[in-house]
């Protein structure tokens, strides 16, 4: 049977204007592997949006990273002040990944 | 002149207006995203071109000048009196009134694009370099809006550079500003080979795209919830202000009637681009559902339908034609 | 007269055969699915508005109303037979027997669109109110069909109000209504500026567009395990009766021989986009894989390579021609 | 460090067409909060799938929302008819959430 | 209130060119029922890169299924080549589902 | 002749010149993937049919014959040197020198359809054969790629049939075939109708596909970070030597100016999207952070502005014209 190792997977829905900023962010907490995905729309506290590439102003992308428990504590932490200001949703969950030293 | 009905009943306002119908009877018709952004890039290009084009043939003048002087001090002043009347009248916050105070100082791509066609139709075609006059006038207004915000409530230090760097150099100035650039050079005859796409196209394509525009506009008005009244009023007493501004602005500083024109439909017209990604990074506080509803749900439709008219037909009678 | 190997050695069809090609072979060759879906609202709105401009021209008639109605009652006819055929030799259950009837009782847009391709350039050209025709037989099938499935089987009661509203106002239908209006009021002289674009370009985007089709009809019939030897005879015998009968009914009903071969074209083609969105939402218990293979991987390239010049030989023959 | 609370994210695999008919259960149960995801093609019972704007008929979309056990368990049940009938993909699991007062 | 079973879920980022190895060898692991969700970039040991439809040489797609733990071990011992070739990302969590007979 | 300069400043140039300026500036232009995909498959396909069409109205000739045996025999032995090179000089191991070595035997169909684009202008249009060309020159290399990979290290043992299938059924390879086919069988006649699209339209796609590659090829630059200097300096001297090369062997193989400079070209140019995706898949091992730097980033910008007006330059002194 391959080993897997317990790993913490941080997702972040950010405005696609907003992930340069997310990115430099989580750069400088070390963590380097990450993944990006699309998001068509959804509903929040700040009513409807869908992805609308012609205003461009509602764009959302799903940032995710898998990374040890320690580097998880790390990038919420720099990401807080940013979290904050702009309302975004964070989301941590723990997983099993192949290839632990990866991470 | 510049006929009301006549412009009302053309393909291009006409497929707007099913766009906005569609949408409204809650039709499942949409245009890929994809689809719409690239259209509108084609436009941006194709409008940069034929004005390079243009001013390569005319030569610069002092109108250029004026217009440009005219354009962006415009775009500076305008927000101020839509800042006071937005918290006054409007009774919002500060911060939401900078941030739509800034989308009313600057300008809308598309709505300036159907101008130029409804002024041209008619045989008031603007001066060619209004496009360079409308790549000026895109992002000053941002500067002045985060000023007033600042003023107005306590607003988070941003990475200053950082913005004015993304809001300079944000795609539609640049592709506007480097198509126009690339007409200058290219000049009738280099201009000959790519026509078939950047003018043979042209009024199909903003049919096209004024579809997919009316299709959003009238999405977002459903769905606006921050909407009063108020606001939606100040949404086309912006537009009937600064437009009846720009015209006599326009012809005051020399500039022919279809110019003119065309400065009146800029100042008329409110961002839905530039603005609204550089509010979203910088003003996070102001709420987007409000400054996209007021720009594009409500001005935009009015200046496509009415203030387009209104404002050519303004600058074809005061200056006599 | 309208050749079979002409036809089938213009572009248009090559194209198609070459997607169907590469698809087979398993080449990796796609077109993206925004561009796709943005050439398929093209050619409607550019069908919708060609045949508005050239009602204007010719003025309404008779025809235009008896063409209606034949195409209405084919429409709610056609899923009768076909759904005793599909129970009785197809094997199938009430359920998926129903949902397959209702998409030979509607109608393939682009099918309609080679079709009229292949008669203008046989010189056969149908009438311009055709493409009303084509929206009007859209929709109705789909009540028939889910009649015949409650009848058949006991089937969750669905929010009728909801359904009927989605079928009404689904986008094709929408777009091609709406540029039909939009083409009737621009008329010829509205239409010149956007033709470049809606007319001038029409068949190459039909290429290009049937290109994809290929792709997209092979992959399925390659992947279509639900499609019994018995079921893939009816996705030919019914497009071959239910065109003959378009033709027999559109002549009888006085239309010229164009307009008698565009309702055969029509009755012959079965719906792929408007009755499978449907279908899922009110009979999710029919199984897509079955649908969309015989309407999309088996009737759709028998009518463009077989039916339609088979349906235009027919009606020139019988019309004498 | 940052506090975070443990919340469920519940997600549903859902045809396009169908859509509006989820978004107004989750409504219905309170859930107002969510956001969708595009999906480009798969493989069940009902056989293989892609994406496919022009048919359309076979697009799907990835719901995701982030709520309390106690909506999760709401939003499940209410959705339980609109599962069977048109055999939709749930999943259920548990995440951290900063900032836990929103959900 | 619905009944929820655990399940595995597995998520694999794997380059486009390489889907269809992939679905073949977890087809061959028993594994039939999966979806697809589209990526638009990221950043890891080999660099950044982002969807390019041009190029197409780095386009990824995430890989997802949900399946019982024994099949879950199955497939990745069945991946484990391929992963290791081509250095793939595998994500494995538990989640619960409703109506787990299908899995 | 085709003069320097003259080039560099149409239009077509000078939107790729505006795409690399817009990324190297950081700014967020940006064309929709899906939009630039459709519009190279669109390039393929015009191109495909017009090499088709031309073919079809002057007859098979022996230059045929000979281009594709030199197109042929370069794109199987240009690999050799150029990974000693690599090795050598640029301090590749095997398995990423026999990679980028791969690239550069095969040949890239923007840099080709700008060439010929360039040539016409030039009045020095190539053989409408030479498209066929293209498509024999695509899939060689990856195979002597493998092999030089192969011998050089240990390398995994792929299922060689999955590879070679996809390989030579690449979607670029069936779509420029099938085009060419297509074109050769309907002749001038039957491409009048599609030419508004596939030959009109031509140019000005290429000016917005440019730009997007400008956009695509700056950006990959910026982030290139296993560039070196010394293999930055072999990704501009292989091209410099291979076009030399190529000018060479076709005027020798007795082509005309027009089709011995395309075959330079060709054989300068280097694949960014067959080679890479049969890498991927076969040498997962190799870096494609290294050879889309070398072949999209630095090679392919190079060909654009300096390689195309050199090697159609150097073909016409040759020939003596
Ligand atoms: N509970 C939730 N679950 C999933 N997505 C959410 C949730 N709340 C907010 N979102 C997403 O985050 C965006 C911004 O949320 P808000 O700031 O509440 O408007 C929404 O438009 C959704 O896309
Ligand atoms: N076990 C699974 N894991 C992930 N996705 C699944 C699974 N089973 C089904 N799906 C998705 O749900 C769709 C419908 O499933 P089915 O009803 O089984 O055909 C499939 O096409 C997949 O996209
Ligand atoms: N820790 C991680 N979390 C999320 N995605 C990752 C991570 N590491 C790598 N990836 C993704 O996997 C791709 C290949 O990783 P690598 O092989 O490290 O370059 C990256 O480009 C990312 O999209
Ligand atoms: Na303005
Ligand atoms: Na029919
Ligand atoms: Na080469």
């Amino acid at each position: 049977m391959t080993d897997t190792v317990a790993r913490r997977k941080i997702e972040v829905l950010v405005d696609a204007p907003l992930l340069p900023r997310l990115t430099a962010l989580a750069d400088k907490a070390g963590v380097t592997g990450y993944t990006l995905l699309p998001a068509l729309g959804g509903s929040g506290a700040g009513g409807r949006w869908s992805e609308d590439q012609v205003t461009g102003a509602q764009s959302k992308v799903l940032f995710m990273a898998v990374m040890s428990a320690d580097k998880a504590d790390k990038l919420v932490d720099a990401l807080g002040p940013l979290l904050e200001s702009h309302g975004l949703l964070l989301i941590a969950s723990t997983v099993d990944v192949v290839r632990g030293g990866k991470f | 002149m510049v006929g009301g009905l006549e412009v009302l009943l053309s393909p291009v306002i006409l497929f707007f207006v099913l766009g906005a119908a569609a949408a409204f009877a809650r039709s499942d018709l949409a245009i890929p995203e994809a689809v719409a952004k690239g259209i509108s890039l084609y436009l941006m290009a194709a409008i940069g071109l034929k004005g390079g084009v243009q001013v390569a043939a005319s030569g610069a003048s002092a109108d250029m000048l004026a217009a440009a002087v005219a354009g962006l001090v415009l775009s500076c002043l305008i927000p101020l009196p839509a800042y006071a009347a937005l918290r006054r009248f409007g009774k919002l916050d500060a911060v939401n009134a900078a941030a739509v105070a800034a989308h009313y100082g600057s300008v809308s791509v598309v709505t300036f694009v159907t101008g130029v066609e409804v002024l041209e139709a008619g045989g008031m075609a603007p001066g060619g370099y209004m496009v360079a006059v409308l790549a000026l006038m895109e992002t000053p207004a941002i500067i002045v809006g985060l000023m007033l915000a600042q003023r107005g409530a306590t607003v988070e230090a941003q990475p200053k550079g950082a913005l004015l760097h993304e809001t300079l150099l944000n795609g539609s100035v640049v592709l506007l500003t480097g198509s126009f650039v690339i007409g200058l050079i290219a000049g009738k005859e280099g201009f000959a080979p790519i026509a078939p796409v950047f003018d043979g196209l042209f009024r199909g394509m903003l049919c096209l795209f004024l579809l997919d525009m009316g299709l959003v506009a009238a999405r977002r008005l459903r769905e606006a919830r921050a909407l009063t009244a108020r606001l939606a009023g100040l949404a086309i007493l912006f537009p009937i202000i600064n437009g009846t501004i720009g015209v006599l602005v326009g012809t005051a500083a020399g500039l022919g009637p279809g110019s003119a024109a065309a400065l009146g439909i800029l100042a008329a017209s409110a961002s839905y681009i530039a603005v609204p990604a550089a509010m979203r990074l910088a003003l996070p506080q102001a709420d987007p559902g409000l400054y996209l509803a007021m720009s594009l749900a409500v001005t935009f439709p009015f200046n496509i339908t009415v203030g387009i008219p209104l404002f050519s037909s303004l600058a074809a009678r005061i200056s006599g034609q």
